[in-house]
């Protein structure tokens, strides 16, 4: 056979070849392009290997322990420390999303100056050296002018180690005006500083009590420290324990924490003060108090003479005159039948205590109504019972180094007696320049423009103060309004030391190094402040030696090895009782040295000192008549020296009722705004931080299948009245502003008010953040005349389709 | 046969460009496909199994993760320099371990044997438990004296199951599935 | 040897092969409209291939839609066809002779829009195959991969076999050029031999596609009645659903025929005598639909059972009340009085009522669908559910594209069986009169 | 055999949805935006279901945590057309997804509404993607995907246990929303074990199965909320 391959024919053949391979290399490609369409490949998770670390939670003040699994490098899971005493193994959700704040797509990678405008700034990232020389500049500046005290430094009080350095440097570096942002425990505070005479934060005996009476207290939706509270509920309920404590809420709107109580109680919005004085008025009229303990603990419960020789009205006769049954009812809008079993039951299920009066976790309630549902635990005895109202143990450290300036704060409360100093003062001292300007504001992770009542205040001051540096995560609406914005670490990131969380008895310092390498050129605020301290030299220097924070946080064990109490957290807290118990006060502790308590502490996730000693009057009873007192004469002896304050209060002067508790209305609407706007807390967004977490936005509002965004809540007869389907997009309008927001229909609200959640209306950061309105964006500025609270009720609105 | 007659000329030469067409298009297809697939696989140091296990070490002394966790792991350079932070031959490929380390850089291992994103396996069960020798997935590595190009075998759910059967071990969907 | 005989086309019959040998213009302008649709429905597909079926108005717990809809509604569709021919040829009516295949093609062509409306609501469409790989006989969705295969076959068996004789005219006239007719023809020369075999084999199919056509409804109808949710849950959904389906059928059915005999000329084939009588069929599966409806709705109504209610209100009086009703009215308030009255059961008539049962049937399966679905016995927050442009386009494209696959049917094969007519004018008279004198007193059978 | 079950204490539970977070956390589900959210295809393994009765200011509501209930008869896995889903000898409810076609008919049948379906290729924005745990696959999109009692912790607990040489032992293997739960309020474990806390609490007049009367048998209880009612040894 010949067969004869010519020239031409090889060219037609690889002609044809190139076409082919051509054909076939596109044809590949497109089935792989077309194969990828239909089935998107699988993300595949990089593995590791795996170990676990333990952390402390900061989303709010309780501290609860962390248990952080990783894989690699990587933190892929958090869970509750079992060993913490606080949450002993649980956790609330937003202890859960850690990890997403962690790795969240909006953190501050760099430091970053503002080289625009306040109003519009543009943003030029720097290095952390040029960062910390413009803040040592400024400071030092403004130190060798002599106008230290003009520097404000601004955070929530974190009730912890950082916290106290903070406070330390801005002494030490002579300011004044370390400021804290208003919590919702501040009239309880202010009430249990009146009647008790103490500082130091309250806390209960949550799981001895037999009755729990809450007056509008979101106790399972943030207040206090969540886990510890959620899991004394348990425990109220745990069949095995025989028992099951009563749990009554008092308040408005069927909430969350209502529905989960054993009875909820209606009430007329601002009337707590009045159903508790209606109670009292039982208690006393039947003879169910502690009379034993009013007669030897309390003072000004029966009328009395004072040394001039003047007569005054006992908290009884006050009661028994002004709040008869039938008046409480009609004040309240509770039957009289109601009030009257409460009362029974509330007097003999003891221990029993009342807790109130308060809305949230940032806005505070009215001291009066605080003072009158205070008063029913002293009423029953509960005042530092077993199962009663207690004192939290005081920590064992060095106290703070006293003032060393002259100068007084600028958030001076209205009048002095109160403790606390707050933020919306201070705002309203820097808008004035009274009593001096303020030269320079440091924020350390607070947003006042967005979670202060009335932040828009707050906005202004910003922007006329000189210099402002702030420490954040996200570059959110204060960081937005700063000169100098420095990355801060998040909680797993750096090395944490959280002390004894509010409403907790007991001393407890827990504490953890860094989970996970800080990412970005995020810095923990605590080291950043010590390497200022040491770069300005002198007296702050001097006040904090430490190198960095974890240096100072191991100081602080070495004194807590000097206490000689308490112990590591330990595998069981019933061995740590009996332990304790059966060597009746006798110290045992499982470390000879200060490093091995050291050791243990970072092992075990920290120290606590479970013991409590109840009835030490002298430690919690510190008022002139070293009782606790129904008529305080703290603020009776500071008011007369005061008379705006009796005027501010719309009372004479010599009105016993100023000094006693009592009810206190909200004011009437306004013509045109008829309904009345209470904001409302949800435990995911509790403390109106959490809104830019999607792991927190899909469940904040499960109760109306709401997520991602803000929702009104309105009565249904409201509703109907005003055509307002459910789901609507309506407009609300306060006299100072209105919004754009949805309104759900729910048979919870009472009517005639309407409720917003807190926590939602970010007008910084990225599309994860925003969504929803910002209620603290509408209501007006009230406050109340004895420590000047801000007041969320009061303010009125109107609803509209739009 | 002589007259074995050729096909009119159009005819021819369509059929000319049609073969090669088509016999490209075939080894196209097969090459491309592969390509996509299977390139093997190249690390960063020429890694002597046979030099290092000859030398009495363990598969465990750097895949650490074998007897205790899921992950048999991939040795991190600090691993490496446990014993080769001193130079103990002429190699130059071991200089690119403390070059590497001098440059605070990491070993990027190229992972060459991995199971689907949906399946969970893991070495502790496999290796601890049901006392599974590293050579039977992984084939003789005292003999490998280059990093092998491909995986020993071909990990498939029939290859999984099939040993799983003939040994008891289970066959419980989720066992492996995740 | 049998002897040959040469279908030939008498002159009156030309007309039905006239689309065949010429196209009018218009037929490329409306094809390449309806092509215009597919390929919209194409691109939205890809786009869902693409996204995911995220792009639909799908949520929780409205899971399925429209596409389920569609899948319920082309199935029942199809039993029009093949249903009907068949039972009206073992019947013998003789006025079948000319839409029995404009019946049979429907059938084939809708039942792929069927399977296809089921690959669309897929969310991996790349592993539909694993039906057959790894199939669970216990689940009745793999009971209708079974029985819609089947049925597939056997109504393309069934349209297929008719078939044969006209092909073979088609190949003639070409002068057996056409290789598609030779292949089709499969050999067709008209022996007596030849016919006696196809009169079998259609025969035998006719009474086989019948129960297989009742199975695959009934089938249908139990993907949603082997469930326990409300409203599903019923024993009636089988027959419920294959008369509701053959009501669509003959819907179906009647809108093609008047198309076809307006398009085509063919007025002289289709004439209002078919009209009328299968717009009395229609009247019958009217009264027989809302026989069941009501039968339904009672018993769930009287059973009181508080999930299975709380879906009947929202179809009575809720949110679903709006399809609900418009369903009632176009089912049988809309067609029943207009076949039920002589004077309007005329071509325009038929087709009138016919629309509307389509469009109150396709409502029917959606509220079937969709509410229940929206209202779980758990109270999760009800769903609401409103396809998106994807799904409308799909199924506007499925549409379309059935109507444009018709249209090339009838481009390449006489929509009127030509044989069948021809041997209605030269053998049926006679069989008829044999077979009324068979019913009569007095008469012996013919033997 | 152990046969795992949980029971959900409604008394306990003060509805904080910490097991939400922590199911979406340890099982990589990801989190949808607002519109997604708003269409309702949030996709949570455990969800609080609300009901809500009565008029103010007589109101009660019920708050149901919810996970799948793994059924003894669960109807998802009779109506599964590839046998993708399945149940195993120890009676948890499985999916397998790289079998699954996306049909949704499990979804469908399920009377619990506790199947969920990825309505798109999941998204992690940024970073969010390193928090992902490497024991639980990412699921693709168009898949069905449940609650697997977090099964990878029964392997994982069930391997160490091995590697210690001792048996399983009560709390070494918990799904993570049993073992976040602050109040206590979720226990879990083997009901076949008549000593376990669980398997008393099942045997509690107070507990309940939801939808029991569609004979599906969950495995997963409910204690009803019981009353106050006096203050002592008021509770069974």
């Amino acid at each position: 056979m010949s067969f004869k391959v010519g020239r031409r024919d090889f060219v037609r053949f690889a002609g044809g070849g190139a076409l082919g391979m051509a054909a076939s290399g596109i044809g590949m490609e497109a089935i792989s392009r077309f194969n990828e369409a239909l089935a998107a490949e699988q993300m595949q998770v990089p593995g590791g290997p795996e170990s676990w670390a333990l952390g402390v939670c900061t989303q709010c003040p309780a501290g609860c322990g962390l248990r952080v699994r990783k894989v690699g490098a990587r933190a892929v899971k958090v869970q509750g420390n079992p060993l913490h005493p606080v949450n002993q193994g649980g956790l609330c959700p937003k202890g859960v999303a850690e990890l997403q704040t962690l790795y969240h797509p909006d953190r501050l990678r760099a430091p970053m100056r503002n080289t625009g405008t306040r109003k519009s700034p543009r943003w030029m990232q720097i290095s952390w050296d040029e960062a910390i020389a413009t803040l040592t500049g400024q400071l030092r500046k403004l130190r060798d002018a002599g106008q230290a005290h003009t520097v404000a430094l601004v955070e929530r009080n974190r009730h912890s180690l950082s916290s106290r350095l903070m406070q330390r440097f801005m002494t030490a570096y002579g300011s004044p005006n370390y400021l804290v942002l208003p919590s919702g425990q501040d009239a309880l505070k202010t009430a249990v500083h009146l009647q008790q005479g103490v500082t130091q934060p309250v806390a209960y005996d949550w799981d001895r009590a037999q009755y729990v009476l809450s007056f509008g207290v979101n106790l399972l939706e943030g207040w206090g420290s969540p886990a510890s509270i959620m899991r004394a509920f348990g425990r109220w309920r745990d069949p095995s324990s025989g028992r099951r404590t009563k749990f009554v809420q008092v308040e408005p709107r069927f909430s969350l924490t209502a529905s989960r109580a054993d009875e909820w109680v209606p009430l007329r919005p601002g009337a707590e003060a009045a159903l508790a004085l209606g109670m009292a008025y039982v208690l006393i009229t039947e003879g169910l108090y502690d009379a034993a303990f009013v007669r030897e603990h309390t003072f000004g419960f029966e009328d009395w003479h004072d040394d001039a020789g003047r007569a005054h009205q006992g908290f009884r006769s006050l009661v028994l005159s002004e709040y008869r049954l039938q008046d409480v009812a009609a004040l309240t809008g509770v039957p009289e039948e109601t009030i009257l079993r409460l009362a029974r039951e509330f007097g003999n299920h003891r221990p029993a205590v009342a807790l109130g009066d308060s809305q949230t976790s940032t806005l505070p309630g009215n001291p009066y109504s605080a003072m009158a549902v205070h008063s029913l635990n002293a009423l029953v005895g509960s005042i530092d019972a077993p199962g009663g109202v207690l004192i939290q143990a005081v920590m064992p450290a060095s106290p703070p180094p006293g003032s060393v300036t002259a100068w007084p704060r600028i958030d001076q409360s209205p009048s002095s007696v109160f403790p606390g100093h707050h933020l919306a003062e201070a705002a309203r001292a820097i808008l004035a320049g009274r009593p001096y300007p303020v030269q320079a504001i440091i924020l350390n992770e607070v947003n006042p423009v967005f979670s202060m009542p009335n932040g828009t205040a707050f906005e202004q001051c910003l922007d006329q103060t000189p210099f402002v540096a702030s420490f954040a995560v996200f570059l959110d609406e204060s960081a937005m309004r700063a000169d100098l914005v420095l990355p801060a670490q998040t909680d797993l990131e750096k090395w944490q030391a959280v002390t004894s969380p509010p409403t907790f008895p007991s001393a407890v310092q827990s504490i953890a190094a860094p989970v996970v390498p800080p990412r970005y050129q995020a810095r923990q605020p605590a080291d950043v402040i010590l390497e200022l301290a040491h770069q300005l030299g002198g007296a702050a220097a001097q006040a904090l030696p430490a190198a960095n924070f974890e240096e100072y946080v191991h100081a602080q064990a070495g004194e807590l090895f000097a206490a000689q109490s308490g112990s590591v957290f330990s595998t069981s807290m019933e061995d740590a009782w009996n332990r304790l118990l059966d060597r009746s006060g006798w110290w045992s502790p499982t470390y000879a040295t200060a490093d091995e308590l050291w050791e243990q502490m970072q092992k075990q996730g920290g120290w606590w000192d479970p013991t409590y000693s109840h009835g030490e009057w002298q430690r919690v009873l510190k008022t002139p008549s070293g009782r606790f007192e129904f008529y305080s004469q703290t603020l009776a002896h500071w008011a007369a020296a005061h008379p705006e304050f009796a005027r501010n209060a719309g009372m004479k002067p010599d009105d016993d009722r100023l000094f006693l508790p009592h009810q206190t209305p909200i004011a009437d609407p306004p013509p045109g705004y008829p309904l009345l706007l209470l904001p409302i807390e949800v435990l995911p967004l509790a403390g109106g931080e959490g809104g830019h977490l999607p792991y927190l936005q899909q469940i904040a509002g499960s109760h109306l299948f709401e997520a991602w965004e803000s929702w009104l809540e309105m009565d249904p007869e409201t509703a109907h009245k005003l055509h307002i389907p459910d789901g609507a997009i309506v407009w609300i309008e306060s006299r100072r502003g209105r919004a754009q927001v949805r309104a759900r229909v729910y048979a919870g609200v009472r009517p005639g008010v309407v409720h917003l959640p807190l926590g939602y209306g970010h007008t910084a950061g990225s599309e994860l953040s925003r969504g929803g309105v910002n209620p603290l964006s509408l209501l007006e500025d009230r406050r109340e005349p004895v420590a000047g609270l801000p007041q969320s009720a009061g303010t009125y609105v109107r609803v509209y389709p739009s | 046969m002589a007259d074995w007659s050729p096909m009119p000329p159009p005819l021819a030469a369509r059929w000319t460009i049609g073969g090669g067409f088509v016999l490209c298009f075939l080894v196209g297809a097969v090459v491309f496909s592969a390509a996509g697939r299977n390139h093997a696989a190249s690390q960063p140091i020429a890694f002597n199994h046979a030099k290092h296990l000859a030398n009495g070490m363990s598969c465990t002394d750097c895949h650490t993760g074998v007897e205790t966790q899921a992950r048999a792991t991939l040795p991190a350079l600090e691993t490496c320099m446990n014993c080769h932070a001193t130079a103990l031959t002429a190699s130059a490929e071991e200089r690119k371990v403390r070059d590497l380390a001098a440059a605070g850089k990491e070993l990027a291992w190229v992972r060459l044997t991995q199971v689907p994103a949906h399946v969970f396996f893991s070495h502790r069960r496999h290796v601890v438990l049901a006392k599974i020798a590293c050579a039977i997935c992984h084939g003789p590595m005292e003999k490998a004296t280059a990093p092998p190009a491909r995986p020993f075998r071909e990990f498939t759910m029939d290859a999984c199951t099939q040993c799983h059967e003939n040994n008891r071990g289970g066959t419980e969907c989720n066992d492996c599935h995740r | 040897m049998d002897v040959e005989t040469k279908l030939e086309i008498s002159r009156d019959d030309a007309v039905l092969i006239q689309p065949i040998v010429a196209a009018r213009g218009s037929f490329y302008y409306l094809a390449a409209a309806l092509l215009a649709f597919s390929a919209l429905a194409f691109f939205a597909w890809v786009e869902q291939l693409r996204r995911g079926l995220g792009v639909t108005g799908l949520n929780v717990p409205v899971y399925w839609g429209v596409y389920i809809t569609n899948f319920v509604f082309f199935i029942g569709i199809s039993h029009a066809g093949t249903l009907i021919s068949a039972i009206l040829r073992l019947c013998h009516a003789e006025w079948r002779r000319s839409i029995t295949r404009a019946a049979e093609v429907i059938t084939v062509l809708v039942l792929f829009f069927g399977v296809g409306s089921i690959i669309m609501d897929l969310g991996r469409p790349d592993r539909a195959l694993n039906v057959l790989r790894h199939p669970n006989f216990r689940s009745p969705l793999l009971w209708d991969v079974c029985s819609i295969s089947v049925y597939l076959m056997a109504s393309t068996i069934y349209l297929y076999l008719p078939l044969i004789p006209d092909i073979a005219i088609l190949r003639d006239r070409t002068g057996g050029a056409s290789w598609f007719y030779r292949f089709l023809a499969a050999g067709w020369r008209g022996t007596e031999k030849q016919k006696r075999r196809l009169d079998r084999a259609i025969a035998v199919m006719a009474v086989l596609v019948i129960p297989i056509a009742v199975s695959v409804h009934t089938v249908v109808s139990w993907v949603f009645a082997m469930t326990v949710q409300p409203g599903w849950h019923s024993a009636i959904f089988g027959p419920y659903f294959v008369v509701g389906a053959i009501f669509s059928g003959i819907a179906a059915l009647i809108i093609a025929m008047a198309l076809i005999r307006r398009i085509y000329f063919l007025h002289d084939y289709l004439k209002p005598v078919h009209f009328n009588h299968l717009g009395l069929l229609l009247m019958v599966m009217s009264l027989l639909w809302f026989y069941f409806t009501f039968a339904e709705y009672l018993t769930t109504f009287y059973g009181g059972d508080p999930s299975h209610l709380t879906v009947f209100y929202s179809k009575l009086t809720g949110r679903y009340a709006l399809a609900f009703w418009t369903m009632f009215a176009t089912c049988f308030v809309i067609p029943f009085p207009i076949l039920a009255w002589r004077r309007t059961r005329t071509v325009a008539g038929t087709v009138v009522a016919s629309i509307s049962v389509i469009i109150g049937m396709w409502l029917e399966r959606l509220t079937i669908v969709v509410p229940t679905m929206s209202q779980p016995r758990l109270p999760w927050a009800t769903g609401l559910y409103s396809p998106t442009w994807i799904e409308i386009a799909i199924t506007l494209g499925f549409g379309a594209t059935f109507i444009l696959l018709y249209m090339l049917f009838t481009r390449f094969f006489p929509i009127i069986s030509i044989w069948e007519v021809q041997e209605g004018r030269e053998h049926s008279l006679p069989e008829v009169i044999e077979r009324v004198r068979s019913y009569m007193p007095g008469t012996e059978p013919v033997q | 055999m152990a046969r795992w079950g949980m029971a959900i204490d409604l008394a306990k539970c003060s509805a904080c949805q910490a097991c939400v977070v922590a199911c979406q956390s340890e099982n990589n589900i990801p989190c949808v935006p607002p519109e997604e959210a708003r269409s309702g295809r949030i996709l949570s393994w455990i969800s609080l279901l609300p009901e809500l009765e009565g008029e103010y200011p007589r109101l009660s509501m019920r708050l149901v945590p919810l996970p799948c209930l793994h059924c003894d008869n669960p109807p998802c896995i009779l109506v599964c057309p590839v046998k993708a889903t399945g149940i195993n000898a120890e009676g948890t409810v499985h999916q397998i997804y790289p079998r699954c076609i996306g049909c949704r008919y499990c979804t469908t049948g399920c009377p619990y509404t506790r199947r969920m379906f990825n309505w798109y290729k999941p998204e992690f924005p940024g970073d969010l993607a390193l928090a992902l745990n490497p024991d639980v696959s990412v699921r693709p999109k168009g898949v069905v995907e449940k609650c697997t009692l977090c099964h990878h912790r029964l392997m994982q607990a069930r391997e160490e246990a091995k590697a210690a040489k001792r048996p399983l032992a009560e709390g070494d293997y918990l799904p993570a929303c049993a073992e976040v739960c602050p109040s206590g309020a979720i226990t879990f474990g083997d009901l076949d074990d008549p000593a376990s806390a669980v398997a008393q609490l099942a045997r509690n007049p107070r507990a309940f199965r939801l939808l029991e009367d569609l004979g599906t048998k969950p495995k997963v209880f409910h204690l009803a909320e019981g009353e106050w009612s006096g203050g002592r040894g008021n509770q069974t």
